[in-house]
C-alpha cells in the first residue's frame, strides 16, 4: 500500500449540497475512508423551539427542509394535532397532500439534478430546474413564498386555494410527466451517466434496513417501504399510486427512482383534484393559544427524503417542552462511509449526492 | 494586486498622471463591474435562491455574472444563509483566499443579522458582518432571485466609484445615489424629494 | 397491526415486557429500567422491530428520559422504548450493536444532552465544534451568546 | 533575420489565440446558454459578444496570489509553459491550399508532439500549488493527456498514411473528397482524443468542478489563470483548425483567401461539436476513461489504419 493521502472536501464544496465536510483518505485514487463531518448549520431549532409558541415554531419547521418545507410543516402539524387532539377539516388535508406531492417533485427535481451535476452534466441540472420551477412558481401564487411557505399550520391550513390555481396545477400534472422522460433519455439513458452511476455505491436491503435509511435511498435497495402506504395517514389511502422500488441498490437506482416517484406524485395529485370539495381549510374553535395537556406526541410522514417524524413533548404550557426532529436525511447520510469505501473520488460526489441529503435538516 | 497599487500611486503622485489614472479607474471600474464573477457561499436556504439565480429563468451569465466554485476566481462572495460558529471559520477562510478587490453580498435575513435565528440559538453568528466587510445586504427570507439581481447592480454603481489608486475614491460622495433613491431609468417616486 | 394485537403478540413472545406496555396518544410505549433497556432492545428487535427511527432525550428537569423509537416493516407498527437515567450519572448502554443506524443518533444525545453510552465504538461530538463547552439541549445550559427572546404572549 | 521572423510569427500566434480565446469563450457561453434554455451574455456588445471584453482587464488586474507553501518561482512561471506549446502548435496549420505559416516537412509531427510538452506545465503547476486537490488533478491530467496522444496520432496517420506526406501542405494538397468517408472513423477518434487532450467534458477530470473544485489550476488567479483557460481554448481553436485542414481538405473546395474562410468555418463548426459535447454529456470516470482509451479508441484507430492501408494496396 502506498502512502495514504487525506484530503479533505468542504465545507463549501460545489458537490456537498450545502455545508458537509467529508475528510477523505485516499489510496491513489481509492477511497480507503469518508468521514462526513456535519453540523456546519446546527442553528439549534430544537432549542429555539422550546422559547416559541406551538404556533410561532411552524416558520422554523420551514428552514429545516428547506428544499422541502412542506414536509416539515406538515410533520409538525401532525405531531401539535396529535397532541392537542385537533381535527383535520378534509379539504385542509386534500391541500396538505396536493401541496406535498409538489413539492415531492421540486425536492427530487433538485434531488436529480444536483446528480447530473455530480457526474457533471450539467444540463440536465438546468432542465430538472427548470420544472421546479413550474413548482415554485405554483406555491408562489398559493401562499406568496419560493422557498419557505409557513402554510400547513395545526389544524388546517394557512389559506384556501386561490381561483385558477386548479386549473395550473393540472397544467402542470398534464406536461410534468413527459419532461421526466425527456430527462430520464437525457441523463439516465446516456451511456457515461450509466457507467458512473451504475454498481457505484451499493447498497444492501439489510445495511438499509439496519441503518435506518428511508425513503429513495432505501427503496432503491428494494426496501418496500412507503409511509404513504404502509402507515397510511391523512387521506393517502384513498389514492391510487405505485411505490417504484429499486433492484441494485446502487447510485443509479437511488436516483432514477426519483425520477419515477415524480410520475406518482403527479398521479396523486390529479386524483387529489378530482375529489377536493369545497369546505373549510382550517379546523374551526382553534384556540388562539395552543396549550395542549402533558404528554408527548410523535408522528412521521413520508418527506421526500425518507421518513421524517417529529417527537413532541408538552408540560401543558403554551411553548413545546421538547422538540425533537427525526430526520431521514440525517440517517441517510450515516451511510456515506459505508457506501463510499472502495470506490474512487468522483464516485464519493456521485454516492453523496444520490444520498440527496440537505444540511438544513442533518444539522438542523 | 501590489503592481496594480504601485502603479496607482505612482499615477496618483505624478504630476499630470491624474489624467491617465482617472481614464484606467474608469476602464477599470467599468471592466470590473461587468463582470462580476460570484462566489456561491450557499449555506442554507437562500442557496437554492441563489442556485435559481443563475439557472434557466434568471440567468445572470446576462449580466456577466457567473458562479465559480474556485474562490481564487471570484470577484464576489455571495454568503447566503445561515453563518453558524463551526462555519465562520470557513467562511472567512475562503473570503481570504479571494484575490483582491473584492466585494460581499450579505443575502437574506441570516447573513444580514441572523434574522429568524437571532433569538434563543447557541450557535448562530448573527450576521456575516460581524467578520467580513460587507457591501451590500438584502432583506428577505429568504430574498428572490431579482433581488439578488437588484444587488448586483447595485454593487456594480459602487463599484464604478472606485479607483486603483490606494485610498482614492472616483466619485465625490455627492455623486452616489442615496440609499433609496431612484436610479437610472427608473420613475422617481413622487413626492421624492431630490437631494 | 393495530395496538391491542401489538400488546397480545408482546405479552405472548415476552411476557416480562408486558406489564411495562401502555399506549399513550395512539402508540405502544414500553418504560424501562435504564439498566435493562439494551436487552429489552434486544428483545423487541427479536420480535420484529428492525428499524431504529429515532433516538432522543428530553431533559425532564431531575432526571433525563431516553427516547427511542422503534419500526417495524412487517407488523406495521411502531412503538417507543423509554427510559431514565439519573441526570448525575447520565449513562446508558449503546445500542449500536443492534441497530448501526444508533451510531450518529447516540453521538447527536451525547452532543446535544452529554449522555454518554457506553459500548458505543465512536462517542464523540457532532453537531457542535470538537471544544464546545456544556451540552446546549440540557434545561440548565448557559451561554452569554444567547439572546433570550421577549415574551410577547 | 530568422529569429526576428520567429518572434513575430510567435507574437502574431499569441494574438491570434487571444483574440480567438476571446470569442471562443463568448461562443461557448453562448452556445452552453442556449443549450441550457439561457441566453447568455447580453450586454456588452451586439449579443454580449464583447462581454470578454470586460473579462479581461479585470483578470489582468485582480491580485496576483502566490499561496504560502507554493514552490514560488514553478508555480508563477507555469502558466507560461502551458500556454507557450499551444501558441507554437499554431504556425503548421496549413491554413489555405500553399500557404502555412511555418512550411515544414514534419509538420504533422510536429504538431502532434509540441502541445504534449503542456503535461510537463500542468504537473508542474499542480504541484507546485501545494494543494491536494491540486495535486490530484495534475496526476490525472498527466495519464490522461500521455494515453490519449496515441490514438491520436493513430487517427492522424491514416490521413497521412493516405497522403503519403508528413507535410500538412501535402496533405491538403493531395486530399480528395472520397477521403472524409473513408477517413470517418478517424475523424472521429482525432475529435474525441483531441477533447480529452485539452482536457474538456466529458474528460474533464482533471479540473473536475464537482470533484476537485478546479484541479490543477485551483490555487491560480487573475491572468496566471487566465492563460490556463487560453491554453484550453487555444487547444481548441488549434485542434479544430488542424482537424478541418487534414479531414475536411483545409480550403476545399476553394483556393486564397476564400480557403481560409472556409477554413475557419469548418473549424468553427468543429469548435461547436466539442462544446455541444461538453455540455451534453457528463464526466467519465478515471479509470473508465483509461479504459475508453485503450480498448476501445486505440484498437478502433488501428483498425482503421488497416482500412486505410487496404484501400491504399487496392488503389
Amino acid at each position: 500500500m502506498t502512502e495514504q493521502t487525506i484530503v479533505n472536501i468542504g465545507p463549501s464544496h460545489p458537490s456537498t449540497h450545502g455545508v458537509c465536510r467529508v475528510v477523505v483518505t485516499l489510496d491513489g485514487e481509492i477511497v480507503t475512508h469518508a468521514e462526513p463531518i456535519i453540523g456546519h448549520l446546527h442553528r439549534g431549532i430544537e432549542k429555539m423551539a422550546e422559547n416559541r409558541t406551538y404556533l410561532q415554531v411552524v416558520p422554523l419547521t420551514d428552514r429545516l427542509d428547506y428544499v422541502g418545507s412542506m414536509y416539515a410543516n406538515w410533520a409538525y402539524c401532525r405531531a401539535v394535532e396529535r397532541l392537542a387532539g385537533i381535527r383535520v377539516p378534509e379539504r385542509a388535508e386534500y391541500i396538505r397532500v396536493i401541496v406535498c406531492e409538489l413539492q415531492r417533485i421540486a425536492s427530487h427535481m433538485m434531488g436529480i439534478g444536483s446528480t447530473g451535476a455530480d457526474t457533471g452534466a450539467f444540463t440536465a441540472f438546468m432542465y430538472a430546474f427548470a420544472q421546479r420551477d413550474h413548482v415554485v412558481e405554483l406555491f408562489e401564487a398559493l401562499c406568496g413564498a419560493r422557498l419557505t411557505y409557513n402554510y400547513v399550520r395545526p389544524g388546517g391550513v394557512s389559506m384556501d386555494l386561490p381561483e385558477g390555481w386548479v386549473e395550473k396545477c393540472r397544467a402542470f400534472t398534464a406536461q410534468h410527466p413527459s419532461a421526466m422522460l425527456e430527462l430520464d433519455r437525457l441523463l439516465f439513458g446516456n451511456v457515461i451517466a450509466r457507467a458512473r452511476l451504475k454498481g457505484v455505491g451499493v447498497l444492501s436491503a439489510e445495511d438499509a434496513v439496519a441503518w435506518g435509511a428511508s425513503g429513495p435511498t432505501a427503496r432503491g435497495s428494494g426496501v418496500d417501504w412507503d409511509l404513504r402506504r404502509d402507515d397510511p395517514y391523512s387521506v393517502y389511502p384513498r389514492f391510487d399510486f405505485q411505490v417504484p422500488l429499486g433492484e441494485n441498490g446502487d447510485s443509479y437506482d437511488r436516483a432514477r427512482i426519483r425520477l419515477w416517484e415524480c410520475v406518482e406524485s403527479c398521479k396523486i395529485i390529479d386524483q387529489a383534484l378530482d375529489q377536493l370539495e369545497p369546505g373549510l381549510v382550517k379546523a374551526e374553535g382553534l384556540p388562539r393559544l395552543l396549550a395542549p395537556r402533558p404528554g408527548d406526541a410523535y408522528d412521521h410522514i413520508e418527506s421526500a427524503r425518507g421518513s421524517l417524524g417529529v417527537y413532541l413533548v408538552s408540560d401543558g404550557t403554551p411553548r413545546p417542552y421538547r422538540m425533537k426532529v427525526r430526520s431521514p436525511a440525517f440517517c441517510n447520510l450515516a451511510l456515506l462511509p459505508l457506501l463510499a469505501e472502495g470506490h474512487t473520488l468522483s464516485d464519493l460526489v456521485v454516492i453523496l449526492g444520490s444520498l440527496d441529503p440537505v444540511f438544513g435538516e442533518v444539522d438542523r | 494586486m501590489a503592481f496594480v497599487d504601485d502603479l496607482g500611486a505612482a499615477l496618483d503622485k505624478t504630476p499630470g498622471g491624474g489624467i491617465i489614472l482617472t481614464s484606467l479607474d474608469a476602464v477599470m471600474d467599468w471592466s470590473r463591474g461587468k463582470s462580476l464573477w460570484m462566489m456561491p457561499m450557499g449555506t442554507a436556504c437562500c442557496a437554492m435562491e441563489l442556485i435559481a439565480a443563475s439557472f434557466s429563468r434568471f440567468d445572470f451569465d446576462r449580466h456577466g455574472s457567473i458562479p465559480r466554485p474556485d474562490p481564487r476566481h471570484c470577484d464576489v462572495m455571495v454568503v447566503a444563509g445561515t453563518i453558524t460558529r463551526k462555519m465562520a471559520p470557513a467562511v472567512q477562510r475562503l473570503y481570504d483566499q479571494m484575490p483582491d478587490p473584492k466585494w460581499v453580498i450579505a443575502m437574506g435575513n441570516c447573513a444580514v443579522s441572523g434574522g429568524i435565528f437571532y433569538y434563543d440559538t447557541y450557535s448562530v453568528v448573527r450576521g456575516v458582518d460581524e467578520f467580513l466587510p460587507v457591501d451590500v445586504y438584502i432583506a428577505g427570507c429568504p430574498p428572490r432571485p431579482e433581488s439578488l439581481q437588484d444587488a448586483i447592480l447595485r454593487l456594480r454603481e459602487q463599484v464604478s466609484t472606485d479607483s486603483i489608486a490606494p485610498g482614492k475614491s472616483r466619485a465625490l460622495k455627492s455623486d452616489l445615489p442615496a440609499p433609496g433613491s431612484p436610479r437610472k431609468g427608473e420613475p422617481s417616486t413622487p413626492g421624492g424629494d431630490a437631494g | 397491526m393495530n395496538i391491542n394485537e401489538l400488546r397480545e403478540h408482546l405479552c405472548s413472545e415476552y411476557p416480562d415486557l408486558c406489564p411495562l406496555f401502555s399506549v399513550e396518544y395512539g402508540d405502544g410505549v414500553l418504560v424501562v429500567d435504564a439498566s435493562r433497556l439494551h436487552d429489552a432492545a434486544s428483545d423487541l428487535r427479536d420480535l420484529g422491530f428492525d428499524r431504529l427511527g429515532m433516538v432522543t432525550a428530553v431533559d425532564t428537569g431531575d432526571e433525563f428520559e431516553l427516547v427511542y423509537r422503534l419500526q417495524s416493516r412487517e407488523m406495521h407498527a411502531g412503538i417507543f422504548v423509554k427510559a431514565r437515567v439519573a441526570r448525575d450519572i447520565a449513562s446508558i448502554a449503546s445500542v449500536t450493536d443492534l441497530w448501526p443506524a444508533a451510531n450518529w443518533q447516540e453521538r447527536e444525545v451525547y452532543d446535544l444532552f452529554g449522555i454518554t453510552f457506553e459500548g458505543h465504538p465512536d462517542l464523540r461530538r457532532i453537531l457542535l465544534t470538537d471544544d464546545w463547552v456544556g451540552h446546549p439541549l440540557r434545561k440548565d445550559y448557559q451561554d452569554d451568546r444567547i439572546i433570550r427572546r421577549p415574551d410577547y404572549i | 533575420m530568422t529569429l526576428l521572423w520567429g518572434f513575430l510569427w510567435g507574437v502574431a500566434a499569441v494574438a491570434t489565440i487571444a483574440g480567438g480565446a476571446i470569442l471562443g469563450v463568448w461562443w461557448e457561453r453562448k452556445v452552453s446558454a442556449r443549450i441550457q434554455m439561457r441566453y447568455g451574455p447580453q450586454q456588452i456588445g451586439p449579443f454580449g459578444s464583447l462581454q470578454m471584453i470586460a473579462d479581461v482587464p479585470k483578470l489582468l488586474f485582480k491580485e496576483d496570489i502566490v499561496p504560502a507553501l507554493a514552490d514560488k518561482a514553478i508555480f508563477k512561471y507555469a502558466p507560461l509553459f502551458v500556454f507557450g506549446p499551444v501558441a507554437v502548435s499554431m504556425v503548421v496549420i496549413p491554413f489555405t491550399a500553399g500557404w502555412a505559416p511555418l512550411n515544414t516537412s514534419v509538420g504533422v509531427l510536429f504538431f502532434l508532439a509540441v502541445p504534449s510538452i503542456e503535461v510537463i506545465a500542468i504537473l508542474l503547476s499542480a504541484w507546485a500549488s501545494h494543494n491536494t486537490l491540486s495535486t490530484l488533478g495534475g496526476l490525472r491530467a498527466t495519464a490522461q493527456m500521455i494515453s490519449y496522444e496515441v490514438p491520436r496520432s493513430l487517427a492522424v496517420l491514416a490521413i497521412v498514411l493516405l497522403a503519403g506526406s508528413l507535410r500538412p501542405l501535402d496533405v491538403v494538397a493531395a486530399w480528395r473528397w472520397w477521403w472524409m468517408p473513408l477517413t470517418f472513423v478517424a475523424f472521429v477518434i482525432y475529435f474525441v482524443a483531441s477533447i480529452a487532450e485539452m482536457n474538456r467534458g466529458p474528460f474533464d477530470i482533471p479540473e473536475a468542478e464537482s470533484e476537485l473544485v478546479a484541479g490543477y489550476f485551483a490555487d491560480y488567479s487573475g491572468m496566471r489563470w487566465a492563460s490556463f483557460m487560453m491554453a484550453e481554448y487555444g487547444a481548441m481553436i488549434a485542434a479544430s483548425l488542424f482537424g478541418a485542414a487534414l479531414f475536411f481538405g483545409g480550403g476545399w473546395p476553394f483556393g486564397g483567401a476564400l480557403g481560409v474562410i472556409t477554413l475557419i468555418v469548418k473549424a468553427i463548426l468543429i469548435m461547436t461539436a466539442i462544446m455541444w459535447v461538453k455540455w451534453t454529456f457528463p464526466r467519465l470516470r478515471q479509470d473508465q476513461l483509461m479504459s475508453f482509451c485503450w480498448k476501445a479508441l486505440t484498437p478502433l484507430a488501428l483498425v482503421q489504419l488497416v482500412v486505410v492501408g487496404v484501400v491504399l494496396v487496392w488503389l
